[in-house]
């Protein structure tokens, strides 16, 4: 929204590039949890599956359409956090949502700091933030609140 | 296009606007218009002059505001050509409206076994209040079926309206197809059972020469803010009968004959639909917003609405990789679509950067979508302060789009 | 008067107004205040710069006009001591607000046996929606009596305020009597036997500094256009945990999160409350109001108030052949009287003659008028540009009222 | 409204006269028809008793409170009324409301011109048509419109 804008900053090629050939696409037939959540603004939808064994994110897949912020984020984030101990794993997914909202994350974040861009986009915050969203519901479905409650 | 139309766009300061130091391209109008400073000086002129309550005090200032709140009411209903002004109830828009048929008739006349009938290509405004009436009532929801180039399956429509329909709810245009819906023909087979149609005007009445008698609506709901008036106001019109034998639905000032502690009885229509202090602001200002439009025509307007409506359909679609949606014509002033291979949102972002502002997303229409097989669509729609200039930025920006998530 | 007080007159172009030749003595803010440049100002800005639909689009105005909109959400949270933004709910003023409890929370709640406690001070916005609860759940409408003075009977209150209330419903400050409510008393009373507290700060949140939480309030309601904001926006505020359990009332765009042909389930609080395109223009007037009446300062302002209401009460008292209605103080900034044998239409009449804007009637208060056995009364009421001067020609205008129609 | 605004016009001594001294004050122990009416912006009431004989307005009181200039009115009409046949009355009653919306009434009305400011005002033309529209719902109660209908 700055006139210094460019769309490159957004769209890092490291991003287009997870967006074209997703990791971990897919699902897990022997997850031990699965997560699906939706974007209301946009539509975006994701499913995550999780297989935790030993406290430890033995392996995670997703499936699911959105836009490339979305899409590379949840590439991103599977990437990361498979093999982590789960609270590892939780510990990042906040730290990612902090830096998104311009706070300092406390630790490195790898790749997905080339996401930094999406910090000027409050709407598209959201995109970048689901699948850490599903992540955490996953892994932490207690403290996570649900996007939504009751329904017609 | 004609001369008043070329002319108009310098009434709209923020088109003088750049973004990301382009020259801003609204082709967003579908989802809010632009205002005109006859527009905008009106509310300045009723805030710096004339501000008062309405209907409640007796000095100059508050006779001066509710003679131009009433005088509003008037100049609505000319323009949709209701019989008489007291046919016009103001709400904060079309979403109120369906809401306050929904709740104020519907609920009040629907019983178990009753069905209620609308279509697939539905916004959400015009659905889920009639869903949650069928739940409350024990109605049933049916739905007239698309062909599949997005029109209504009128056909079907004689099947589905039926002797156990008592209302048709239905939009007059989609605000994702594009689809010029056949009101008055669908009015009458709703009338041939006895049921009562309601119309989501919210794409129709900004573009369209609006005559509801015509149309055979027995209610029709639409918004200020989509044709050129301020933002929180709109009007729910309704054949002065079907008004009267609607519940109230906001209790409170304004809205009463006679209360005690215990009981109250309703001031008549349509004072019995506006509780408490109304957004006299925007009344005034769509009042303006009005005779702003009837300046320049209303069918001026739909023509070249549709004009760039059809011509951005047919550009869109010879471009590869580009799906369109919806009939090729006739229809109204907007085009959805969708880019191989990029998600809605990615082509809204990178049009943004060129200057060019369109919609991404359902567009408060997922069944539609659902139908669509798709999970969001990009969205160009116009308005009378668009030429075919914004159509050559479109292409331009699609292929710009295009190059940049190239695989 | 604080000097802040006294040089904010001219932020307020229609006080420059003349009316019948005369200076106009605007005393009619109870009913609506007049607005700053910086709020009509603020209003021209976003229309001119800023004008999209909010949370729909990815283009730059959209991105801006929802920073814009949410940050006024936040300036009204802050503003009257929510613990977050999202408690904040905008509706189209005080009667919105409060039928929004009515409808979604006690209509769910409330059942036969139940009660809900009120008193006879209230405006109808605070009174009819909970007859129409009590007639469709079965719960029972009680009272709160007043003593002779015009004051809440808090010892009474202790006695109607039992096991079987579900609600209490009061205004902070009357719009008649001029009374200060004890709120936080009768929340406490209310908290005490489970009840949700529900206050109407139509008369309160304009004058004085309001903090939710030591309100003890559930639920608070109040307009912007009563507050140098536009008109047409307002706000339900609520505890996260009430508005939680209160369902949606309008169904629509916005406030879903998936929909199918047949079910939707809802979007988080607030979305949830706001279906349909918002008053966007009106919430961000409504934050540049309360951005200016902070800067101003609301202890600043109540303090005013309070000395012009009490030093106008008295000294209408002292006029023979005027009556004032209400305790003497403490109290708000308005005194409600009558002058004998004449009826307050025309005195009001009269008054505006003399340039003096004041209201007559029963001010939506018909059972309040028949507690103190009066068809009607005159009201002046004063906000931030009033001061003594104002108060003089108040009681000039009385004056002459009473030579123009003497025996 | 005009600049030109005196309070005279509208408050004429006659008007101010039949204030202080209303004719035909009171009720009719044999009224034929009875109707209450109210203003609900303003509070303003009327009861208005008329006794029909032999197709005249063989009797009418009023009683209620209100403004000035609906109690003259209510004043000036009973006295304009009593002893017309009842079509006279109603052309009467009809000839005066449009009298205050600027039209001509095609007849002349006697003392309630005098009732001409109040066509200036909006909101006390309800004021002056509220006695009017009280005899017109005793003598036609048919093609009258009530104020208002339903009840909570
Ligand atoms: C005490 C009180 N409650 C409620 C209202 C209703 O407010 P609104 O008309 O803005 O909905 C008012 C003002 O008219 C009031 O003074
Ligand atoms: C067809 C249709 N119906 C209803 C609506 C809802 O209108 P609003 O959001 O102004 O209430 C819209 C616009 O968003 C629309 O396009």
């Amino acid at each position: 929204m700055s006139s210094d804008f460019s769309l490159e900053e957004l769209y890092r090629e490291t991003i287009l590039d997870h967006n074209r050939s997703p990791r971990n696409r897919g699902q897990l037939p022997d997850a031990t949890a699965t997560v699906g959540l939706l974007n209301p603004t946009c539509g975006d939808q994701i499913r995550l599956d999780v297989k935790v064994d030993a406290g430890r994110v033995a392996d995670i897949r997703f499936t699911g359409h959105g836009c490339a912020i979305s899409m590379a984020s949840a590439s991103m984030m599977t990437e990361a956090v498979k093999g982590l101990p789960v609270s590892e794993a939780l510990a990042l997914a906040r730290a990612f949502k902090r830096f998104l909202t311009g706070e300092d994350p406390g630790r490195d974040l790898g790749e997905l700091e080339t996401l930094k861009g999406v910090s000027q986009y409050p709407s598209r915050v959201k995109c970048a933030t689901l699948a850490h969203n599903a992540l955490e519901q996953a892994l932490d479905p207690e403290t996570s609140s649900p996007t939504s409650a009751s329904s017609s | 296009m004609t001369a008043a139309l070329m002319t108009c766009k310098k009434d709209f300061p923020i088109l003088q606007r750049q973004v990301h130091g382009k020259p801003l391209v609204y082709l967003d109008s579908a989802a809010t218009s632009q205002k005109p400073v006859q527009v905008l000086e009106a509310l300045r002129q009723y805030y710096e002059h004339s501000n008062a309550n309405v209907h409640r005090s007796v000095h100059t200032l508050a006779e001066e505001a509710t003679a131009l709140y009433e005088g509003a009411r008037q100049k609505v209903a000319r323009f949709i050509g209701a019989s008489q002004p007291e046919e016009v109830v103001f709400t904060r828009g079309t979403t109120e409206a369906l809401n306050f048929v929904a709740r104020g008739w519907a609920e009040k006349h629907l019983k178990a076994g009753d069905e209620v009938v609308t279509s697939p290509m539905e916004h959400h405004s015009n659905l889920i209040p009639w869903q949650v009436v069928c739940r409350r009532t024990g109605a049933r929801l049916r739905f007239i079926e698309l062909n599949p180039d997005g029109t209504l399956n009128l056909e079907q429509a004689g099947e589905v309206i039926g002797p156990r329909t008592r209302l048709v709810a239905l939009s007059a245009l989609s605000n994702v197809l594009g689809t010029i819906n056949p009101i008055a023909e669908v009015a009458r087979m709703a009338h041939a059972v006895g049921a009562v149609m309601v119309v989501d005007g919210a794409q129709s009445v900004p573009h369209q020469l609006t005559r509801v008698m015509e149309m055979g609506a027995d209610f029709l709901a639409f918004s200020g803010h989509k044709m050129c008036g301020p933002t929180g106001i709109g009007v729910l019109w309704g054949k002065m009968e079907r008004l009267e034998e609607m519940d109230p639905i906001l209790y409170g000032g304004e809205m009463i004959a006679y209360v005690s502690r215990d009981t109250a009885t309703w001031a008549a229509v349509p004072a019995k639909f506006e509780g408490g202090t109304p957004h006299i602001a925007g009344a005034i200002g769509l009042g303006a917003a009005v005779e702003y439009l009837s300046a320049i025509g209303m069918e001026a307007i739909w023509e070249h609405d549709r004009y760039l409506g059809e011509l951005a359909w047919r550009r869109l679609a010879e471009i590869p990789g580009v799906a369109v949606y919806g009939p090729s014509a006739p229809r109204s002033g907007l085009v959805a679509f969708n880019i191989e291979g990029v998600h809605p949102h990615d082509v809204a972002q990178v049009f943004d950067s060129q200057g060019v502002a369109i919609r991404a997303g359902h567009h408060c229409c997922q069944p539609l979508m659902q139908w669509l097989e798709v999970g969001a669509t990009a969205r160009a729609s116009f308005y009378l302060y668009n030429d075919e200039s914004d159509i050559d930025r479109l292409v331009e920006a699609i292929e710009a789009t295009k190059r940049y998530f190239q695989p």
